[in-house]
C-alpha cells in the first residue's frame, strides 16, 4: 500500500461514517435525542459541529429533534437527526409535516430489535415498513439502506442530495450491525463525490411560488430571510402555500407530492446486481444482511449453484423494475431479513409469484449467518 | 386654525360587528346600525385611536386631522 | 393611525376569527410593537402551532411557518440556532403551548433561547370547538367537562418563570397599550420570553359559560385585570378570580445562541480534538 | 475462498476488549495493508455482566463480520469463557487469563493459561492495562499481525502520556507468549 | 312501524354509534386529545362515563392518552382512545407498547385528509397502511373499517371483544363521513351481541405466567391488585414477563405475537359479499367508499353488468383468502379509496395480479361518488 | 436489621447496576418507608419509564409496569384513575422525567393526582451512556456536550411546585434516613407528590468528571447538602453548588380522582343530562 | 331503484342549518318510517363562511350519503346560493332568502323567494328561528315529510322552553309557503 | 449481661465492591480486601446500621443481638 493511501486508511463504524458523510455533504445543524444504537453519531457531531461553523443540538425529545431540524432547513440550514425505533415512530407526525411542506432533511434509523422497547443493543431491520407508511396520509419517502461502513458514508451523502434534490426527507434506514462495527475505509476526498443545493427560484420575490407545479414536480425554494417572504404549512394549501379546500389545488398537490418520487423513480432507485445473469435462484437482500447473503452466494457457486443477488440501496421507491424480471428467471427468490417478512412481501408484489419467494426470517437479535442462508440455498436447489 | 374633525373609516368587508368600537369609545362617537358600526357624533372625537386599537379586524381607521391633510 | 399594511397579506383578508375574538387585537398590538423596533419584515420569522390564534402567520408579510400542533417553540428552536440574528416569534394558544406543547415549552425557557412567544389564553381549545385546556378554571365549562371542570388549570406565566425564562409578562386584550409595550419588551429581550395574553373566545368559551357578548368579556377583562403593583397589596382573597397584569420577570442571563457562538469561537482558536 | 481469521475478545464491560479489538483490527487493516472488522456485542443492559469483543482478519472482502468459527479466544473470566467458547474452532487457540477462569469449557483447543490481569497488576503497576498485556500475547500466538503494526497501532489509539506503559504492556505480554511458546 | 320499534329509532351519527358500542362492550375508561372528526366521541364520553361509574379524562396529549388507557387497562378497566392522523402518528410508540406487552385497548382512528395537518374537516382513507405498519418492528395488528352508524356500532364492540380475546390493541379505522354522517339506526339490545371478557388465569399466583407460550398464542391476564403480582415490559421479556436477550425466548415471543393473528386469521377476518358468485368484474371496497361502491354495483347490474363486491370489515389481517378467488373467477377488480391506492397494493399482492387491478383514488378531500365507481366499471365493460 | 426480602424478587438479584450506583440505596429507603406504612405487596402498582433507575421494579414484588421512556406518569395516570384504591409509585430519572417526560411531569402536578414519584437525578442519561440531561449542571462534560454543557439545568422540584404538586421534598443518598422520611411522607399525602433524590452515577457522569471514585461522589453529596433551615440563613452565592434538602411543598388541595368521585356521586343523585 | 328525495340546506355557519337538516332526517326516518342521512360539510375552518346541510330520504337503505342530483335546494346567503346550486337537478326547487340572495344562479329551477330571515324577525321576534320556519316552507313545498312527523320533531329537538316559539314559526313558514303555492 | 457483638453478614455474590460500607461505618469496623469488604472490628461496631442503609447491593446485613438470638 503506498503510503499517502495508508494516511487515509481508517478503520470505523457505520455511526461515525454517516456522522463523517453528513459533515461531507454539508450538514450545518444535528438535533438529537440519544438512543442505542444511534447515540454515536450524536455524540461525534456534538464534537465535530461547533468546530464547522455547525450547529449541534439535543432536544428534550425526538418530536422536538424533528421539530427543530424543519425549523432549521427552512432556514437554510443542512439538517438532520438520527435515532432508532422508538424514536423513530416519535418523529412520524414531523416526518409526515416534512414531506408535505417539502422540506428536505436527513432522518437516520439505526435499527434494533422491536416492536416497543425491544432489543436496544441488538440489529434488526424492523422498521421497512414504518419508514415507507409510518406517518398518516398518502405522502412520498425515499429510504436508504447501506450495507457496509463506507457505503454508510456514501448513502449518507446521497441522502443529503436526494433530500435537496427532491426538497423531501429522506430516511437513512441502517442497522445496528452497520452502525457498530468497525470496518477498513478509505473515505473518499472531497473531488470523489458530487454534493447537491436545493435550487433556488429564479424569479423576484413578487412572482415566487414556493409550490409551484411544475413539470419536475419540485418547485425551488428559499431560505427565510433571503427576502422571499412565503408562508409554510402542514395543511393542504396551494401553489402559494395559503391553505386550501379547493379540490382541484388539493388534489394536485396531493399527486405532486407523490409525482415527485413516481417521475423521478429511476433516477432514484439504485440497486446492485451480482450474478443475476444465469442465476436460477436469486437472493433479495439490503443492509447487514446482504453481507451474509452475499457469502451464503459465493459459496453456493463454489459447489456450482447458480446464485445471484439484487441488492438494492434504495429501498424506497421499491425498485420493481429490477425485481419483477427475477420473477421470470429464477425459480426461487430467497428474500433473507431481520423481519418477519416486510421486503419479502414486496417482492411477492413484484414478481406475481412467479418465483416461489422463500423468506429466511430472524427477530431475536441474532444477524442472519452466511450459513443460514447457504442452507436454505441448498434446500431450495435440491 | 377652527378644529378639523378627525375622520374615521370603517372597512365593511372586513368588519364582523362586534361592537368593541362602539361600546370601548370613551366618547361615544360611534353607534351599532343593524350589524355594523357607524359614525353617529364625529364632532366628539378626541381621535384617542381606542376604538381602533380594539377592533379585532382592521375595519375601522381614524385618521387624525393632520393625517387627514397629509393623505 | 398606524400603518398596519406594510406588515399584512392584505389578500388574506377578511380574518378567520370570529365577530369579537380577541386575537386581532394582539395581532395589532403585536405589530406596532414590531414597528417601534423598527425590525424589517425580512428579519422576522414567525412561528405558531395549530389552533385558531396559530392561524396567525398567514396574515403577515413575514417569514411564516405554520407547523404541528404543540411543536411551534420546537421548530422556532431549529430556526433561530440555524439563523442566530433573525428575530424569531412565537405565537401559539394555551392548549398549543402548555397542553400538547407543555414540554417545549418548559425546555426553551431553561435553555433560555432568544424566543419570543406570544401566548394566547383564551382558557379553551377554540379550533376544534371548545374542550377543556389546561388553562381552563376549575368549574367552567367545555365540551369535555360538562359538569364542570376538575383540573386545576397552570399558572403558565409562573410554570415559563420555574423553568428559566429571562422575561415574562401578562396582559389582556383589553390593555391594548399595555400589551403593545409587553411585546416591544419581550421582542428586545435578549432571552427567553413570554407575554401571556388573555383573550376572549365568545364563540367556544363565553357562550358556553353564559359569559354573554364578546363586549361582555372585554369589560369582565378589564374589571378583573389587576396590576402587578396593585395586586401585591390585595388578599390571596381578593385576588380570586383577578388577572394580575405586569411584567413578571425581567432578568439577565446568558442566552443560548450566544453562548454557543462563543464555544465555536473558542473552538476556532484552538487545535486538535481533546 | 481467501483466508479468514477470527478472533474473539471475550471479559467484562470496562475491561478495555473493545479498544483491544479495535487496535488488532487497525493494526491489521491500516498497518499491515489486510482486512478488518471488529464489534461487539452487548448484553441487556448497555454495561456490564459478559462482554465480547470480536475481529476478522482476512485477504478479502468481509461479508460476515460477526465470528461463527473462531480461530483465537480469550477469556477474561469465567463467565465470558463458558458463555462464548462454543464457537471456537477445533485447534482453535484458548487463551484464558488463569487466575479468572478456573473451569475450561470442554472441546480440543490449544489452552493457553496466563495470569494477565496479575501480570498487568504486578509487572506493569495497572490492571486495566491486562488487555494491552493479552494483545502482546495475541500477537504471538496468532501471527496473524506483525507486531510492528501491533506496536504502531498501540500507540495511536492509547491516550496521551501512557504510550510508555502500554508499549511495556504490549512487550510483556510478548514476553509472556514466547515463554510459552518455547 | 310498531310503536315500541319507533322509541328504538335513532338518528345518530358514527361517531356517537361509536361511543355507544363502546359503553355496550364495557369500556370504563376513555383517555383521549381532541382532535376533529373525532373530537365528538370524547365528549360523549366525557358526559356519559361518570354516570356509570367510567372515568374520562382528557390527557396532555395524545402519546399520554395512550400510555393511559394501557395503564387502565392493566389495572382491569376496559380502555379506549379516539383520535385522526396526527394524533394517531403520535400514538405510534405506545400502540407497539400495547401489542408487545399485550394489553388490550381499542384505538379510534377517524381518518381525515392527509399527510400533516392535510384536511381537518375532510374525508380520507389514507392510514390503511400506517394502521399496519405506524409503529417500528413486527407486530400483530388488527384494523376494522365500519361502513355505516349501526356497523360502526357493532365493530366497536367487537373490536373491543376481539381486543379482549387476543390481548392486543386494536384499532377502529373510521372515516369522516361515517364519523359524522347522521343515520337511521336502531342499536341492537344487550341480548343481541356478545360481550367478550379477558380470560383470567386458573392456576394460583406461585404458577401463573403472564406471557405464557400456550398453543392458541394467548396468554390469560390478570389485572392488578388482583393477588397476581407480575412485571409488565416493552422490553423483550421471557414468559415470566422478564427481560431477556436469549434468542431462543425472544424468537418464540415475537412469533407467538405475530401466531395470535395468524392462528386465529379465520376468526378474525371477515367480509361481505355480494354478487360475487356470477361476477366477472369484481369490485374491493370498505368504509364509507364501499356504500358509493355498492350503488355502482347496483346500478351497473340494472344495465347488465356483471358486478359483484367485496367489502372486508376487517381490513388487517388482509382477508387475502377472499381477495385471491377473485383474481381467478374477475377480470378486473376495482379498488376505489380515498387514498392513492393503499389496499389496491395489497389486492394486487393477493390476486397476483390474475385480474387487473384498477385503482379508483381520490386525496382531494371528497368523497368518491357512486357515478365515479360507475363510470370506472362501464369504461372497464367495454 | 430490616427485612427487605419480602418485597423484593430476589431470583433477579444481583442488581443490574454498577459497583457504587446510588439506585440501590433509593430502592431499599423506598421499601423501608413503604413497610412503615404498612402498604401489601398487592395494594402497589410501581410504574417507572426507560432508564437505568427506571429498571428498579423489575426487582420488587408488587404489580410492576416498566413502561415507554418518558411516559410513566401518563401510564400510571391510567392506573390510578382506572383503580383510586391502588397506591401508584412512580419511579423515574431526570431524562425520564424532565426530558422526554416533562410534559407529563407538570401536568400530572396540575391535576394534583394521587401519585408518588421518586425522581431518581443522577445528572446524566446513564443507560444510554451518558449524554447531557436537563439537570447536567452548566458546564459539566457529557458525551453529548463534550466542551463542556451549554444549557441551565431545570430546578425540577420548582418545576412540581410551579406547576401545582402538593408535596415536593428533595433528598440525597446519603441522606437515606431522612429519604425515607420524605418518601414515607409523600405516599401518604393525598394529591401529587414528588420526592427528588441527588443520586450518583459514576459510570456515565462521575468518571467523565473526574469526580473521583463512587465514595468520593457521596462524600460530596454529604459536603454540599444543605437543609432547608440552614439554605434560609445562606447568600445565593453561598448556595452555589449546594443541594438544597428537605420538605420543599407540603400542602393540601383536593385531589383529582377523590374530586371524580364525588361527581360521580352526584351525578348519581340526578336523573336527566342536562 | 327506489324513491331518492335530497335537500341541501345552505347558508353560513350559525344559521342552524345542520340542526334543521337533523330535524329533516328525523321527522322522516323515526316518524315517517323512512330511511334518511343527513350529513354536514365545514370549510377549511371549523367555523364561519358557507355551510351546508344536506339530507337524503329514501324508501330504501341509503348507499351514498352525499347530494349529487338535489331535489331541493335552501339558500340563506349570496354566497352559499352561488356556491352550492350547481347540484340542483333541473326543474328542483330552489327556496332562496330574498333579502339575502338577489343574483339567482343560472338553471331551470322552482324557484320561490321569500325573506325568511325577515319573517323570522318580524312575525317570530327572533332571527334565530328562520331555520325553523325554513322547514315550514320546506315541508309544503316538498311534501317528502308529513307535517305531523315534522312538527314532532322539531319539539322533540328544539331546547326546552322554546317549543311555542319553534312551532309558530314552523307554522308561519308553512303559512308563506302555501301563499306562494295558490 | 455482657454485650454481645452484633453479627454482619456480607453476601458476595450480590457483593460489586462500592466500598460504602467501609468508608461510610463511622466505627471502621470493616475494611475492603481485594474488591470485597470484610469486618475487621466487629468490636466496635454500634449496630447503627448505617453500612446496610448505604449498600446499594443489598449485600451487607447488619444482625443486632436481640435479632440475633431471635434468628
Ligand atoms: C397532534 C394533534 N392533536 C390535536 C390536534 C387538534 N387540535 C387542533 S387545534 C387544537 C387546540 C387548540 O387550542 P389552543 O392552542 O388553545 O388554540 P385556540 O384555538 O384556542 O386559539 C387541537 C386540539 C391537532 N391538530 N394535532
Ligand atoms: C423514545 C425513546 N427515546 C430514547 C430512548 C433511549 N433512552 C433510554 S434511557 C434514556 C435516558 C435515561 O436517563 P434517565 O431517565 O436520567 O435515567 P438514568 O439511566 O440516568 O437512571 C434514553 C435517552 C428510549 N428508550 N426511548
Ligand atoms: S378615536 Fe377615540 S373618541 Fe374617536 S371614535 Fe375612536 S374611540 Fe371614540
Ligand atoms: S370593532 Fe371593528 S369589527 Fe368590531 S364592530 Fe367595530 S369596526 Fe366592526
Ligand atoms: S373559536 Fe374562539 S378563539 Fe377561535 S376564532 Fe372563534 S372566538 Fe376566536
Ligand atoms: S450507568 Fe450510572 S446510573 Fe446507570 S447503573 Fe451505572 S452508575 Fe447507575
Ligand atoms: S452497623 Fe454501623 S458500626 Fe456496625 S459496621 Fe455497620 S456502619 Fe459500622
Ligand atoms: S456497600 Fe454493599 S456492595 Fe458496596 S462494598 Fe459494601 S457490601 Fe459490597
Ligand atoms: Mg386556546
Ligand atoms: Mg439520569
Amino acid at each position: 500500500m503506498q503510503s499517502n493511501q495508508k494516511d487515509k486508511v481508517q478503520v470505523i463504524t457505520g455511526n461515525e461514517a454517516c456522522a463523517e458523510g453528513a459533515l461531507a455533504a454539508g450538514l450545518k445543524f444535528f438535533a438529537g435525542y440519544p438512543i442505542t444504537p444511534s447515540s454515536e453519531i450524536a455524540e461525534i457531531l456534538s464534537l465535530r459541529l461547533p468546530r464547522v461553523d455547525g450547529r449541534f443540538i439535543q432536544m428534550e425529545d425526538e418530536i422536538a429533534a424533528m421539530g427543530a431540524i424543519i425549523g432549521a432547513s427552512l432556514a437554510g440550514a443542512k439538517a438532520m437527526t438520527a435515532t432508532s425505533g422508538p424514536g423513530f415512530s416519535l418523529k412520524q407526525e414531523n416526518i409526515g409535516y416534512a414531506a408535505m411542506a417539502e422540506v428536505p432533511c436527513v432522518v437516520v434509523n439505526v435499527q434494533r430489535g422491536g416492536p416497543s422497547t425491544g432489543l436496544p443493543t441488538l440489529p434488526a431491520q424492523g422498521d421497512v415498513m414504518q419508514s415507507r407508511w409510518g406517518t398518516h396520509g398518502d405522502h412520498p419517502i425515499i429510504a436508504l439502506a447501506p450495507h457496509s461502513v463506507r457505503e454508510t458514508f456514501e448513502l449518507t451523502i446521497r441522502a443529503f442530495n436526494l433530500s435537496e434534490m427532491y426538497r423531501t426527507p429522506v430516511i437513512l434506514l441502517m442497522d445496528e450491525v452497520i452502525g457498530h462495527v468497525n470496518e477498513k475505509v478509505i473515505l473518499p476526498g472531497p473531488d470523489e463525490y458530487e454534493i447537491i443545493q436545493r435550487k433556488k427560484p429564479d424569479v423576484p420575490p413578487e412572482e415566487f411560488l414556493p409550490y409551484k407545479h411544475t413539470e419536475s414536480c419540485v418547485p425551488p425554494m428559499v431560505s427565510f430571510g433571503e427576502g422571499y417572504r412565503y408562508h409554510v404549512t402542514g395543511l393542504c394549501h396551494d401553489e402559494t402555500g395559503f391553505p386550501t379546500n379547493d379540490p382541484v389545488e388539493i388534489d394536485r398537490l396531493l399527486r405532486r407530492l407523490n409525482g415527485k418520487i413516481e417521475v423521478h423513480r429511476d433516477e432514484i432507485i439504485d440497486v446492485k446486481e451480482d450474478f443475476l445473469d444465469d442465476a436460477k435462484i436469486g437472493i433479495f437482500a439490503y443492509g447487514s444482511t446482504a453481507r451474509s447473503a452475499r457469502r451464503a452466494m459465493l459459496l453456493a457457486r463454489e459447489k456450482g449453484i447458480k446464485v445471484g443477488m439484487l441488492r438494492p440501496t434504495v429501498l424506497w421507491p421499491f425498485p420493481e423494475k429490477f425485481v419483477r424480471p427475477m420473477g421470470e428467471t429464477c425459480s426461487h427468490v430467497i428474500v433473507p431479513e431481520m423481519n418477519l417478512g416486510q421486503m419479502a412481501h414486496e417482492v411477492e408484489w413484484a414478481t406475481c409469484r412467479n418465483a416461489e419467494v422463500v423468506k429466511i426470517n430472524r427477530v431475536d437479535g441474532e444477524p442472519i449467518s452466511p450459513q443460514q442462508i447457504l442452507d436454505k440455498i441448498l434446500e431450495v436447489a435440491s | 386654525m377652527p378644529k378639523k374633525n378627525p375622520v374615521i373609516e370603517i372597512k365593511m368587508e372586513w368588519c364582523k360587528g362586534c361592537a368593541f368600537c362602539v361600546e370601548f369609545c370613551p366618547k361615544e362617537v360611534l353607534q351599532m346600525k343593524g350589524i355594523y358600526p357607524v359614525v353617529a357624533k364625529i364632532e366628539d372625537c378626541t381621535a384617542c385611536g381606542l376604538c381602533e386599537v380594539l377592533c379585532p379586524d382592521f375595519a375601522i381607521e381614524v385618521i387624525a386631522e393632520d393625517e387627514a391633510v397629509k393623505k | 393611525m398606524f400603518e398596519y399594511a406594510k406588515y399584512l397579506r392584505l389578500n388574506k383578508f377578511p380574518l378567520i376569527w370570529c365577530a369579537g375574538c380577541g386575537d386581532g387585537i394582539v395581532l395589532k398590538a403585536m405589530l406596532r410593537a414590531i414597528d417601534k423596533i423598527g425590525l424589517s419584515n425580512d428579519e422576522i420569522t414567525m412561528v405558531s402551532g395549530i389552533g385558531c390564534s396559530s392561524r396567525l402567520p398567514g396574515y403577515v408579510d413575514f417569514n411564516t411557518l405554520h407547523t404541528t400542533h404543540g411543536r411551534a417553540i420546537a421548530f422556532a428552536t431549529g430556526v433561530k440556532i440555524a439563523k442566530p440574528e433573525m428575530t424569531v416569534i412565537v405565537v401559539t394558544g394555551d392548549g398549543d403551548a402548555t397542553a400538547i406543547g407543555g414540554n417545549h415549552y418548559i425546555h426553551a425557557a431553561r435553555r433560555n433561547l432568544d424566543l419570543t412567544v406570544i401566548l394566547f389564553n383564551n382558557n379553551i381549545y377554540g379550533m376544534t370547538g371548545g374542550q377543556v385546556s389546561p388553562t381552563t378554571p376549575v368549574g367552567k365549562k367545555a365540551s369535555t367537562s360538562p359538569y364542570g371542570n376538575l383540573e386545576p388549570s397552570f399558572n403558565i406565566s409562573g410554570l415559563a418563570q420555574a423553568a428559566g425564562a429571562s422575561f415574562v409578562a401578562r396582559g389582556t386584550v383589553h390593555g391594548a397599550h399595555m400589551l403593545e409595550k409587553f411585546i416591544e419588551k419581550a421582542i428586545r429581550k435578549k432571552g427567553f420570553s413570554v407575554v401571556e395574553v388573555i383573550t376572549p373566545c365568545p364563540t367556544a368559551y363565553g357562550r358556553r359559560n353564559r359569559m354573554g357578548t364578546a363586549v361582555n368579556m372585554i369589560q369582565d377583562l378589564k374589571e378583573n385585570a389587576v396590576t402587578l403593583k396593585k395586586a401585591a397589596k390585595m388578599s390571596p382573597e381578593e385576588l380570586e378570580g383577578k388577572v394580575v397584569t405586569g411584567v413578571l420577570v425581567d432578568i439577565d442571563k446568558p442566552e443560548y445562541t450566544e453562548e454557543y457562538a462563543k464555544l465555536s469561537e473558542q473552538l476556532k482558536n484552538k487545535v486538535g480534538v481533546d | 475462498m481467501g483466508m479468514r481469521y477470527e478472533v474473539r475478545l471475550s471479559g467484562e464491560g470496562g475491561q478495555g476488549l473493545v479498544l483491544a479489538g479495535k487496535i488488532l483490527a487497525e493494526a491489521a487493516a491500516i498497518y499491515d495493508g489486510k482486512n478488518a472488522t471488529q464489534s461487539q456485542s452487548y448484553g441487556p443492559e448497555a454495561r456490564g455482566g459478559a462482554s465480547r469483543s470480536e475481529v476478522i482478519i482476512s485477504d478479502e472482502d468481509i461479508d460476515y463480520p460477526k465470528a461463527t468459527n473462531i480461530d483465537l479466544l480469550l477469556a477474561l473470566t469465567q463467565e465470558s469463557s463458558d458463555k462464548y467458547s462454543k464457537d471456537l474452532k477445533e485447534n482453535g487457540i484458548l487463551l484464558v487469563d488463569s487466575e479468572a477462569v478456573t473451569k475450561l469449557p470442554e472441546g480440543n483447543f490449544n489452552v493457553y493459561k496466563v495470569p494477565i490481569s496479575e501480570i498487568a497488576r504486578s509487572k506493569i503497576g495497572k490492571v486495566v492495562v491486562a488487555n494491552i498485556v493479552a494483545l502482546g500475547i495475541i500477537a504471538e500466538l496468532s501471527t496473524i499481525v506483525s507486531i510492528d503494526s501491533l506496536e504502531s497501532a498501540v500507540l495511536a489509539r492509547v491516550p496521551k502520556g501512557t504510550e510508555e506503559l502500554n508499549l511495556k504492556a504490549f512487550r510483556t505480554g510478548m514476553e509472556v507468549a514466547q515463554e510459552l511458546l518455547k
